[in-house]
């Protein structure tokens, strides 16, 4: 199976990358981007085939490691 | 002023007030306070910004000397160092936040004590961590460790100001709350020093840097609460670091500092804009106003309760001349950080705040800052101390001297740090001459031969046995790793870490620590002239080992002459400085030693410290290495003369061996581990020999040679001989050992 | 000569390779990023540090700064430009020099000397310097990882534009003197016509033997001569 | 409008930090992880209203800043 996580830092935490990204795109012309988060993006070929079993496993890597729960959230598609 | 519902006990007590203190804050208003002037008279009252429980004791302290130009109670401490020039340094802790999120938090840690020393008019030029972790072998120490050094590391490089030097120890008190104790120094002309003061009514308020966020709300109050099990909810206390824009902000600072635009400057730490704007007012005599609706802020709706209390990072709060402001937007608006005028300098004598167009806070400021309580709290020695105290070294297992000497330089404590400086950027800024991996740092002061020299530390088993002992030691230990370096300390900071001082045990520990970094600072005649306390770090009941870390400067008058910690040259003579020890023919000292902690629990006593004997092999060694007679210095600390000399072996990048012969009293495999002080290993030149004796004779420190370096082994006469690169495996992989486990993204 | 060194917002060698051009007996010019007039310089260096923080990728976001226009103009007249360490980051996000430098293979920050493999003499930083020659250089970046795919490196290979390969003190290459995983060991390259260079070690940190390193005087005077 | 973008290294480019995630979920028991790939996700609060305008914009910005297109490649979605 693959599994899709994605990770955010939670609402309120600062993104100074976010927030430099923003003001690259305003000097490069791009007026109209009112905010930018950055996140991390992963994705995990697994062996496990049951799609329940599958979202289980991948979130508990999320709290154990993929993800920092102090500062960031994150969300699991299985596919 | 704005009223709201009345202000319940639950509400007192979560903002960590006392029903006393409760009273006293309703007695100095004349009146209930709204939520907003408690939150402000919490986090100003808590034990991070007012020192309630150790100001009585830090009285003692020695903080003048000739060279002092800024004492403690300023951001940072000042001292002159020749040619116009001062520097300007502190340490200060970041540890409950570390514990929580390691990276942010310590990166937070290193910005915050940079923000303390550019905001006296100094540019920081190097920067110190002194770390403590929990055994190598629980789970979370690794996690700690990792992160820990990747958030020094990220801002410190982001920023460019080189991390020198350090200490790493492990001990399983730490297991639950680690330290991180950051420290930076920086370089400023002695006529443009910058203080934290408001004055001069109608001096107009500014706010610079990054914006206000939620973030760290009531983190100093959180700082001066201990662990439970409810830590978890207060996670979103923890605030992210910006290394990029402290970067412009340090830059548009210095720039602005050129000028004289500037009455007075504070740096919003720990409590944000309500420590700043209160400390400045308090030290200038002087009142603020504050129109919090100026205040920039990042997230919608911000109330000034929320406003006053954010700990969100990089931003300054700076007093300026009025007229001026148009030159302070106009530079800092070149930097692309926010700047705004905030507010006035009065003559109230109050910190009036408006919102809305309402006034929504009105404290007077004495009450806030001189008028904070004070506590003589009470303090007996652990009742189980004597029995702790007692120790007889003959009771460890008996193991052949080389095995000992292998499993020590193994240890995570006493093995290489490399791991660790690697990730720092330690030459950015071009001063660093002698780098780290040897006692102390040498970082040249820019334009000139002068160098200064650097080290932090402290032995917090020898402080749990005998804090007043542990503390000279700490002295002695950073001044002795100064003088390998040649250089002369000149001032000194420190970072008093200990647990819960409603504990009588506890302030017990606080006030014969502090006694004992008196005793160590006159006895060398070195200042304390800025300093940080840190309480509570326990966690569940459980207190860390105390540990009043300290770090020293010193100074070099031609960098030049500088000596490395490890031997270099076949054929040069192996020597010691000091006595081997103390006690030729009794059982040597082990207690609060790396070889008792490998072999059992946490007994006995340190060894004693003889302070007049100590200033004798420090300054023949200063002698020594700026007389260039010596090729190498390194002191004897933890692992003592065994390691020391092992560690000469291999520290540097070619490995060389040593045949030494030593009178050992007793069990090798307990006297070689022995953690005596006053000893400094030396090579030089066999035809410098009569030379460095006579600069020992000259310094009444005892001289005794061991014996010649080369070779590719450690050869101790009728002891051991070990390869050196088994020496050098053990010591290179016992820090890898802590560190090779899973890492999180 | 005169020298730009551009500071961009974050740039932290910046003073350092002014010192370094100054003991060489040149005239640094601070240009700060938001300028548009390269004041008659001769030769621009690019300096360390870490631009905009590094954030989204290492040098991605300075090279969107006013004055890279210039920088690119001066350049496609043929004027001579150093890219080092972030520098040479930049200069890659900008397109002016061919790949990428990603994470570390460690995945860590990494600073320490460490040796070079001179491949091309006679370069903009290799005058005077013998193909083979070896030389000792600081390195500090977490980012240093030469990335390009097989095709252009072979075209790197055959149009002499690697300057510099990491290797032991001997001169031979192995996967232990390689600090950051770079592919081939590339620690230098140029442009095609030659007259932009970017490598990721600090020669401006190698300038004095009070420090401990000197080898990077060469370089800078061959860039300077 | 809200766009996001996924930013993932071209196959073929190798990509250390997802070996070590991989390593590091092994050492903690994750054994069925067969490969990760690490990515960046950005979200981006746009002015602009119209879906296609959106996504056209948002694929000038990865263009010429999100990704570097020499080793990563990238994908819009926007709502
Ligand atoms: N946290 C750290 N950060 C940077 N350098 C460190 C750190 N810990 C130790 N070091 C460096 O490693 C070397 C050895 O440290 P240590 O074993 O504590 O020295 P000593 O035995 O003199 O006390 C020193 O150069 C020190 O500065
Ligand atoms: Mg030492």
């Amino acid at each position: 199976m693959l599994a899709k996580v994605y990770v955010t830092l939670k609402p309120g935490v600062l993104d100074p990358q976010g927030k430099a990204v923003r003001s690259s795109l305003a000097s490069l012309g791009f007026l109209g981007v009112e905010d930018v988060r950055l996140g991390k993006y992963v994705e995990l070929r697994l062996a496990e085939t049951d799609p329940g079993r599958a979202r289980a496993e991948v979130e508990r890597m999320c709290e154990r490691l993929l993800a920092n729960t102090v500062i960031e959230s994150y969300r699991v598609e299985v596919s | 002023m704005k009223r709201e519902q009345p202000i319940d006990s639950a509400t007192i007590a979560r903002h960590g007030l006392t029903p006393e203190e409760y009273s006293r804050v309703e007695a100095a208003l004349g009146r209930a306070p709204n939520l907003l002037e408690l939150g402000i008279f919490s986090v100003m009252w808590s034990e991070h910004c007012s020192y309630k429980s150790s100001r009585k004791l830090l009285r003692g302290l020695p903080t003048s000397g000739p060279r002092v130009l800024v004492g403690p109670g300023e951001n940072a401490g000042v001292v002159e160092i020749g040619d116009g020039l001062a520097v300007a340094f502190k340490m200060e802790s970041h540890n409950h936040p570390s514990y929580i999120e390691p990276t942010q938090g310590a990166a937070t840690g290193v910005g915050g004590i940079l923000r303390d020393v550019f905001t006296m008019g100094a540019r920081p030029v190097a920067s110190l961590d002194l770390l403590r972790f929990g055994d190598p072998s629980h789970p979370k120490t690794p996690f700690l460790v990792e992160g820990v050094v990747a958030g020094i590391g990220g801002y410190g490089n982001a920023i460019g100001v080189p991390t020198v030097g350090g200490e790493v120890a492990f001990d399983h008190a730490f297991d639950g709350n680690c330290l991180v104790n950051a420290f930076t120094v920086g370089v400023l002309r002695k006529d443009k020093i910058f203080l934290g003061r408001a004055a001069g009514p109608g001096n107009p308020v500014l706010y610079v840097g990054a914006r206000t966020g939620r973030d760290g709300i009531h983190g100093a109050t959180m700082a001066s609460a201990e662990f439970d099990e409810t830590t978890e909810e207060k996670r979103p206390t923890v605030q992210v670091g910006d290394p990029f824009t402290e970067k412009l902000l340090l830059e548009a600072c210095l720039e602005l500092m050129q000028s004289d635009a500037i009455v007075g400057i504070q740096d919003m730490g720990a409590a944000g804009l309500t420590s700043s704007s209160v400390e400045m007012a308090g030290r200038g005599g002087a009142g603020l106003r504050l129109d919090l609706d100026r205040v920039p802020v990042r997230e919608e709706r911000m109330t000034p309760y929320e406003i006053m209390l954010s700990e969100s990072q990089e931003r300054m709060l700076i007093v300026a001349a009025k007229g001026r402001e148009a030159e302070v937007e106009r530079i800092f608006r070149k930097w692309d950080l926010e700047v705004a005028l905030v507010g006035e300098v009065t003559s109230t004598g109050k910190l009036e705040l408006f919102f809305g167009g309402e006034r929504v806070g009105e404290l007077p400021i004495g009450p806030l800052t001189d008028g904070a309580p004070l506590y003589d709290r009470p303090r007996h020695a652990p009742s189980d101390l004597a029995e702790r105290q007692r120790f007889d070294p003959a009771t460890l297992p008996e193991i052949p001297a080389a095995e000992a000497l292998l499993a020590l330089l193994r240890r995570p404590t006493i093995a290489s740090k490399e791991w660790v400086y690697r990730q720092y950027d330690h030459e950015v800024r071009l001063g660093g001459v002698v780098r780290p991996g040897g006692d102390a740092a040498l970082v040249r002061v820019e334009g000139g031969k002068v160098g200064l020299g650097l080290s932090a530390g402290c032995n917090s088993r020898f402080c749990e046995l005998d804090p007043r002992e542990g503390a000279r030691h700490a002295v002695a230990e950073v001044c002795r790793n100064l003088a390998t370096v040649g250089a002369e300390p000149i001032g000194l900071t420190d970072c008093l870490n200990f647990g819960n001082p409603e504990r009588p045990e506890i302030m017990w520990q606080l006030e014969q620590a502090v006694l004992g970094l008196g005793d160590a600072c006159r006895a060398l005649e070195v200042p304390i002239v800025s300093g940080n306390v840190s309480l509570y770090n326990e966690t569940d009941g459980r207190a860390i080992l105390p540990t009043p870390a300290v770090a020293a400067v010193g100074l070099v008058s031609d960098c030049a002459t500088g000596a490395h910690s490890w031997f270099a040259s076949a054929g040069d003579v192996v020597a010691l400085l000091g006595e081997p020890w103390r006690s030729p023919s009794g059982p040597p000292e082990l207690g609060g030693s790396e070889r008792q902690a490998m072999a059992g629990p946490l007994r006995g006593k340190p060894p004693p410290l003889d302070l007049a004997r100590e200033r004798a092999v420090q300054r023949a060694c200063v002698a020594l290495v700026r007389a260039g007679l010596v090729r190498s210095a390194h002191d004897c600390s933890e692992g003592g003369l065994g390691v020391a000399l092992a560690e000469c072996c291999v520290m540097g990048e070619r490995r060389i061996g040593a045949r030494v012969a030593l009178p050992v009293p007793g069990r090798p495999d307990l006297a070689l581990f022995s953690e005596e002080p006053s000893r400094i290993v030396l090579s030089f030149d066999p035809a410098r020999r009569g030379e460095v004796a006579r600069v020992a004779a000259d310094h009444g420190a005892p001289l005794l040679e061991l014996g010649e370096v080369g070779g590719e082994r450690l050869e101790i006469a009728g002891v051991l001989a070990v390869e050196i690169s088994k020496l050098d495996a053990a010591w290179r992989g016992g820090f890898l050992d802590v560190v090779a486990r899973p890492t999180a993204i | 000569m005169k020298v730009g060194v551009v500071v961009f917002p974050g740039s932290n060698c910046d003073h350092d390779a002014a010192h370094a051009l100054e003991l060489l007996g040149h005239e640094p010019l601070l240009l700060w990023h938001k300028e548009t007039s390269l004041q008659g310089v001769e030769r621009i260096l690019l300096p360390g540090g870490f631009s905009y923080g590094d954030y989204l990728r290492a040098g991605a976001l300075a090279r969107f700064s006013p004055i890279m226009a210039e920088v690119g103009r001066f350049a496609d007249r043929g004027g001579p430009v150093l890219g080092i360490c972030n520098g040479f980051q930049i200069l890659c996000e900008a397109g002016m020099l061919p790949g990428v430098l990603a994470r570390n293979a460690s995945l860590r920050f990494v600073c320490k000397h460490v040796h070079v493999r001179v491949e091309a003499g006679e370069s903009l930083l290799t005058r005077g310097l013998r193909p083979g020659t070896v030389l000792r250089l600081p390195i500090a970046h977490a980012d240093g990882n030469y990335t390009l795919d097989d095709a252009g490196l072979d075209a790197l290979e055959r149009s002499g534009q690697i300057l510099f390969r990491y290797c032991d003190e001997e001169g031979q290459l192995s996967a232990g003197a390689n600090p950051n995983g770079a592919m081939r060991a590339i620690a230098g390259v140029r442009s095609e016509r030659g007259n932009v260079v970017g490598l990721m070690p600090h020669p401006e940190r190698a300038c004095e033997g009070l420090l401990g390193a000197t080898d990077g005087r060469a370089l800078l005077e061959s860039f300077l001569s």
